[in-house]
């Protein structure tokens, strides 16, 4: 097995309650992932697989109810530690044929056990960065304030003229242009992808194990994407940054993750090696290749100019069905497989070394 | 902190707030003289004569004062005199009206003021603890008091604090604010402003917009930002969560609680505005109610600067906008 | 090339800049942003043209003219040869059926209160009014049909339908009016990958069955080169380079456009443009004084020692045809 | 702890938008209690107009002055005169119904109006708007009340129509809000090229479809302004005159009483006051909670 990992999530699940439909939104639903040292793992999914919230749940971010409820997630610091420790105390699962019908959990106790665990951790060890920069930072104070508040919480340089030689250090890492000016510029005075620069300095600045990215690129311009791709790319050789990469985009996965995993309603349905995944995607799960094949690309289109679409919709984590949850949308069910993909959900087996599919085609 | 380098254009945003106000109070103005204008009787003359002039008297008024029978002709000749602070002259006391009101101003502005404070001190607490427990037992318990407290007649509490007062702690009733002082001196003072910090009928809605305002502003994602980034949310949340809404309700319930502190005057005889107000209604004292009418307007228009004040102070954008 | 059922001469739209109070006071009423600068093309019989650029260039702009969502400062629109840019609204509004436009915001045309089946039905007795109540249902689900949206759907809220779903309803209450030509502004941006697919084969069907033609508006390159025959790319309001789509993706001579598709994420960006310029971030909207607007941030004007006829006011690149079919407009075209 | 519980295995997939059933049930609790409210005010006022009363309002039962609630032949009470007190505070509803409903209609369709004409114009026709709502802002209610019936000695509908006047700018940036929110998903301009004409727009998909829900909350909280209103002129002397009933003279009448420690006279009615703007305030939080979605999760 690879060196101990910076960080293992096991059977990770998140649910969310709907009063209206009297239902669980199973937005994380057992997922297990790993993370090694200066390791870029890109995890890929549409909207609604789960992959922001698993990343989320790790921080403790999540305010909804019931919120976590079950799962471990290790983070291999200089001592293991995890970061869920407290999470059976204060929640109690009911089942029903496997399935999980029923929760309790004490919010205002977890609340405070998630504050305890991550005390140190986040922001300080496990830093993240979000989608639309310029909401995601607070627009009340300049840039240069938010970024010294992060270098005064988690370094030794606490009084504020040394925290702000710190800042500037790191807005010239990331690359902003003259950033004594943009120091003192509040987020509303800057471009999209200045902001973005500034959210990484504020996440850099804490001197952090491992970066978490949530969608950098999403929504900002081609050519300023290519440039917040280049920065993240850099500081990943420069300071060998751990990155877990969250994004919709395959190409911005492709470029920078060294192992891939894909999700899809709630689960991880492949996990591996980037260049694995990618190019030899007929060996791996029907979705990655599905996926692949239909992205908008002049190289995918089949004859008649149309492109090899997945049908359906993409899966809503609240009907969740019994069995594999890709099989409506699925083209490679054979008679062999049929019933188990209708009735048993396949678990995430080694097909080949380093790389796990969750798919009957592959299990004996 | 609150960024105090950004006056340069502070003092635009400033003088664009004056002007606005300016034109409001213009407008204020002439929405009174038209309402006394189409009275019957022509109050207008009266506040010439002092009193109610019959029409020989008051055609004669207008030849002597040189203005002609048009009403924007009034209206001008009014308007100027009251640029020069000359309210004219209370028909039911002859005293000069800038006087009288001196008098009982101070009085209704420390109750207004002192109640508003009231209302702050208790409603906030409640909307910002029914915001950090958004389905909590008791945050809801807390909203159906809020409830009930704004739903409460005024009058009806002001009578039975005085009652449980001056049977318990054996005060005069009613302060006749002339003669030597109670024992509970400060005591009369407090108590008119706890009815009407309760009782001014906002109080429910102060609760509920600070629970929605703290309530949106910790699930902006900016303040997600700012857990994840480990530093504490109140940090990031209290300026918009909090700084802006309490500015925001100063502004928004001053007239409201203006208005209540008639009734709590009423009810406490207590010489201020008010009550001056209520007489002047009863009599039909021009001169007076419409003074009164003036300066409360005068003073919402201040509450809403202020507001502009903190909004411009706290927001960095808004003096570009 | 087919008789154009839509051409666009010199189209231009400026934004009056807002001043504030003061600003109105001090005499100077603020400049205006040229948002569209002189925009000209042709869209032929079904054909689908792609307008792409980066946020700001005004290819939305340029759509919602066309559609006369918003008046015109100058140019010259013209319908299958009648000139509709001078009609009022009332003279427009028979031909506002034939031109429509799906709007990138997936609930623009989706009331929120309103059910999907009062949302297809008003739509169906704009353009067939004389409907009775069962010739309203089968034209309902007929159009249900047309976009693969199943029959249950027609009693659900707009807020209960996924992101694909809500984009086939939109499309499906276009066609109801049987449109001639459709602006279709950034129709994909907004869903996932498998759906996107989707609604880009669902696009390619309908203007087989209806011969519709397509103006496809878009920043995302490898789509527009996709779905489009023909290729405008845009910059700062105003069209740089003109062409078919393989030519433009492949084989581009402006600068910029090349520039653009050699940003691809996927693609390493040194090495398809060795000469590109170091990292230019801010996209700075102001205008250079004249010439071409894009010297400033153009590698060919740098690596040609910024050469005076780029930055000549007097000598502003016009869109000029280098080769059939495909216009540039630049001096040192690649 | 709390508990969250999923009953089927799988979920309808059809509108799950029948917002009373699937609201939470404090806010079917606000709207019980508010609509109990409004049928009790609708049926006395009823009762009133066709005088089917439990007895003659001022017919002096001098036996037992001052009675508490449940003396024998008077249900609630009598007052410091012997009349019965139950049938007063029914004939109390008279002096605020009626106009009570004038001034809401006032509010919404003029509001309505000023709200469109803000929204949908925009503009100019904005920046009126806002300065007509500054200005109204700008006059305490009360005080304004006072300067009219200083004025023009006027009856109760008049003071409802001034208060009609006044509420209608709160109402107009209500509207104006739905109509910002509609362009901003460009509903508004997909309408408009789909070739909907802007008076279907406005009346059908603004007015009805959208603003429906917020008229109805803000003719609830637009009656509670009325009853507080009426009972606080009638309270100073200004509305209706004694021997006619209004909670508000009832609680003035009764107030010296409550000094001597007889606390009934002046409570009853005002509890009826309590109870009642408390029944509206309530109505009109719960409908917005459930209509407006603040708490749909």
């Amino acid at each position: 097995m690879s060196p101990t990992p910076l960080l293992r999530i096991e059977d990770l699940r998140t649910y969310f309650y709907s009063r209206a439909k009297q239902a669980f939104i199973r937005s994380v639903d057992g997922v297990d992932l790993e993370i090694a040292r200066g390791e870029t793992l890109g995890i890929v999914g549409e909207s609604g697989s789960g992959k922001s919230v698993t990343m989320h749940s790790t921080l403790g971010l999540i305010t909804a109810t019931p919120g976590v409820i079950s799962g471990r997630v290790v983070f291999h610091d200089e001592a293991p530690r995890d970061l869920l420790a407290g999470l059976d105390a204060c929640t109690r699962l009911e089942r029903r044929d496997g399935r999980i019908m029923s929760v309790e959990k004490d919010n205002r106790a977890w609340q405070k056990q998630v504050e305890r665990n991550l005390a140190g951790v986040r922001g300080g060890k496990i830093a993240m960065i979000f989608q639309n920069p310029k909401a995601a930072m607070n627009p009340y104070e300049t840039i240069g304030a938010q970024i010294s508040e992060a270098v005064r919480l988690h370094t030794a340089f606490k009084d504020p003229a040394a925290a702000r030689e710190r800042a500037l250090h790191w807005l010239e890492a990331v690359r902003i242009d003259s950033p004594r000016l943009r120091y003192d510029n509040y987020p509303y005075g800057l471009s999209g992808g200045m902001c973005q620069r500034a959210m990484v300095a504020m996440a850099l600045a804490a001197e952090p194990r491992m970066l978490i990215a949530d969608e950098p690129t999403t929504g900002l311009d081609a050519t300023i994407q290519a440039r917040i791709v280049e920065l993240l790319e850099e500081l990943k050789t420069r300071f060998g940054m751990t990155l877990v990469l969250i994004s919709h985009d395959i190409g911005v996965i492709a470029r920078l993750s060294d192992r891939i995993a894909v999700m899809y309603g709630g689960q991880v349905l492949e996990s591996g090696p980037a260049a694995m995944l990618l190019e030899q995607s007929e060996q791996g799960h029907p979705y990655t290749h599905a996926l692949l094949a239909s992205m908008p690309r002049a190289k995918n289109v089949k004859d008649g100019g149309r492109l090899p679409a997945i049908e359906g919709e993409v899966l809503d984590t609240i009907n969740v069905p019994r069995g594999c949850r890709f099989r409506e949308r699925c083209q490679r069910i054979h008679d062999g497989i049929r019933a188990r993909c209708a009735e048993q959900e396949p678990e995430l087996v080694e097909v080949t070394p380093g790389r796990r599919v969750r798919c009957w085609l592959y299990q004996a | 902190m609150l960024n105090l380098n950004a006056w340069k254009p502070v003092t635009a945003v400033l003088l664009r707030e004056l002007a606005v106000t300016l034109a409001l109070l213009f407008g204020v103005s002439l929405v009174i003289f038209l309402i006394l204008y189409a009275a019957p009787g022509d109050p207008f003359a009266a506040l010439l004569g002092g009193r109610m002039l019959s029409d020989s008297e008051r055609a004669a008024a207008y030849e002597a004062l040189g203005i002609s029978q048009s009403w924007y002709g009034q209206y001008l000749s009014w308007l100027g005199k009251l640029l020069v602070g000359d309210f004219g002259v209370s028909m039911r006391s002859g005293q000069p009206v800038t006087q009288e009101i001196m008098a009982s101003g101070g009085r209704t502005l420390f109750l207004t003021l002192g109640s508003l404070v009231v209302t702050l001190a208790v409603a906030v607490p409640i909307g910002v603890y029914a915001a950090l427990q958004p389905g909590g037992r008791r945050a809801w318990a807390l909203t159906m008091v809020a409830y009930l407290i704004s739903a409460l007649p005024t009058f009806w509490i002001g009578y039975l604090v005085i009652y449980l007062f001056t049977s318990q702690f054996g005060m005069l009733p009613i302060l006749s604010g002339v003669g030597e002082p109670q024992p509970y001196e400060w005591l009369y003072v407090l108590l008119p402003v706890l009815v009407l910090g309760l009782g001014n009928g906002a109080f429910a809605e102060v609760v509920r917009y600070v629970r929605e305002e703290t309530g949106r502003v910790l699930g902006e994602e900016y303040v997600r930002t700012a857990r994840a980034k480990g530093a504490a949310a109140w940090r990031h949340v209290y300026k918009e969560g909090l700084l802006l809404p309490v500015a925001e309700i100063i502004a928004s319930k001053m007239p409201f609680v203006l208005g209540g502190a008639i009734i709590v005057e009423q009810v406490f005889n207590w010489p201020g505005m008010g009550r001056l107000a209520w007489q002047a209604a009863q009599d039909r004292d021009f001169p007076v109610i419409l003074a009164i009418t003036l300066i409360a307007a005068v003073v919402v228009r201040l509450g809403s600067l202020l507001h502009r004040m903190v909004y411009v102070a706290v927001n960095p954008r808004a003096s570009h906008e | 090339m087919a008789s154009p059922i839509l051409e666009v001469k010199g189209l231009s739209k400026h934004f009056a800049q807002r001043r504030g109070l003061l600003g109105l006071l001090s005499g100077n009423a603020g400049g205006t942003i040229p948002a569209v600068d002189g925009v000209s093309f042709a869209l032929a019989e079904h054909e689908t043209l792609g307008l792409v650029g980066e946020s700001g260039c005004g290819k939305t702009t340029t759509g919602k003219a066309i559609l006369k969502l918003m008046p015109v400062t100058a140019g010259e629109i013209r319908y299958r040869g009648q000139d509709i840019t001078s009609l009022s609204p009332g003279e427009f509004r028979p031909l506002r059926r034939e031109i429509q436009m799906i709007f990138q915001d997936l609930d623009a045309a989706l009331n929120p209160k309103m059910r999907i089946e009062s949302i297809l039905r008003e739509a169906i007795g704009l353009c067939e009014p004389e409907l009775d109540a069962d010739g309203l249902r089968r034209r309902t689900y007929e159009l249900l049909e047309l976009v693969n949206l199943k029959k249950n759907k027609l009693a659900n809220f707009p807020s209960e339908l996924s992101g694909g779903e809500k984009r086939r309803i939109g499309i499906a209450r276009v066609l109801a009016v049987r449109p001639k030509l459709i602006v279709a502004d950034e129709p994909t941006s907004a869903l996932d990958v498998s759906i996107q697919a989707q609604v880009i084969n669902l696009l390619r069907d309908l203007q087989g069955q209806f011969g519709l033609s397509y103006l496809f508006i878009s920043h995302d390159l490898p789509l527009v080169e996709l779905v489009s025959h023909r290729v405008a790319v845009m910059y700062l309001g105003q069209i740089v380079e003109l062409g078919s789509a393989p030519r433009i993706a492949h084989a581009p001579h402006h600068p910029y456009t090349s520039v653009l598709w050699s940003s691809l994420a996927e693609k390493r960006s040194r090495e398809a443009f060795p000469g590109a310029a170091p990292a230019w971030g801010v996209f700075d909207f102001e205008r250079p004084s004249g010439g071409c607007r894009f010297a400033p941030r153009c590698p060919v004007y740098a690596a040609r020692g910024k050469p005076a006829e780029c930055t000549d006011p007097h000598n502003t690149p016009r869109l000029r045809e280098i080769e059939p079919g495909h216009a540039v407009a630049c001096h040192f075209p690649l | 702890m709390s508990h969250y519980h999923q009953p089927h295995d799988t979920v309808s997939e059809y509108s799950d938008i029948r917002s009373w059933r699937s609201a939470p049930l404090i806010d079917r609790v606000y709207v019980g209690y508010g609509l109990a409210v409004v049928v009790l005010v609708v049926l006395s006022y009823l009762l009133g107009m066709f005088g089917w009363l439990p007895s003659d309002p001022d017919d002096m039962d001098l036996a037992n002055m001052l009675a508490g609630p449940l003396t024998e032949g008077h249900l609630f009470g009598t007052d410091y005169m012997g009349r019965d007190l139950q049938t007063r505070l029914i004939l109390g509803i008279q002096a605020y119904f009626l106009p009570g409903l004038l001034s809401i209609v006032i509010a919404l369709v003029l509001g309505a109006a000023l709200g469109v004409l803000a929204g949908y114009r925009g503009g100019r026709s904005e920046t009126a708007v806002t300065y007509v709502t500054n200005l109204v802002d700008a006059l305490p209610r009360l005080v304004l009340m006072l300067l009219v019936i200083a004025a023009f000695k006027p009856g109760i509908y008049t003071i409802m129509v001034v208060l009609g006047l006044t509420s209608a700018p709160t109402v107009a940036m209500l509207v104006q809000g739905k109509i910002l929110m509609l362009r901003q998903r460009n509903f508004i301009e997909s309408a408009v090229a789909l070739g909907i004409s802007p008076a279907r727009i406005i009346l059908k998909h603004i007015l009805w479809y959208n603003c429906r829900a917020l008229l109805l909350i803000q003719a609830t909280l637009g009656m509670a302004e009325a009853v507080l209103l009426e009972t606080s002129l009638s309270y100073l002397g200004f509305g209706v005159q004694e021997p006619t009933p209004s909670w508000g003279n009832m609680v003035q009448a009764g107030a010296n009483y409550l000094l001597q420690g007889n606390f009934w006279v002046s409570t009853a009615p005002a509890l009826a006051i309590l109870f009642t703007v408390l029944g509206f305030h309530l109505l009109g939080d719960g409908l917005n909670n459930m209509f407006e979605g603040k708490r749909q999760r």
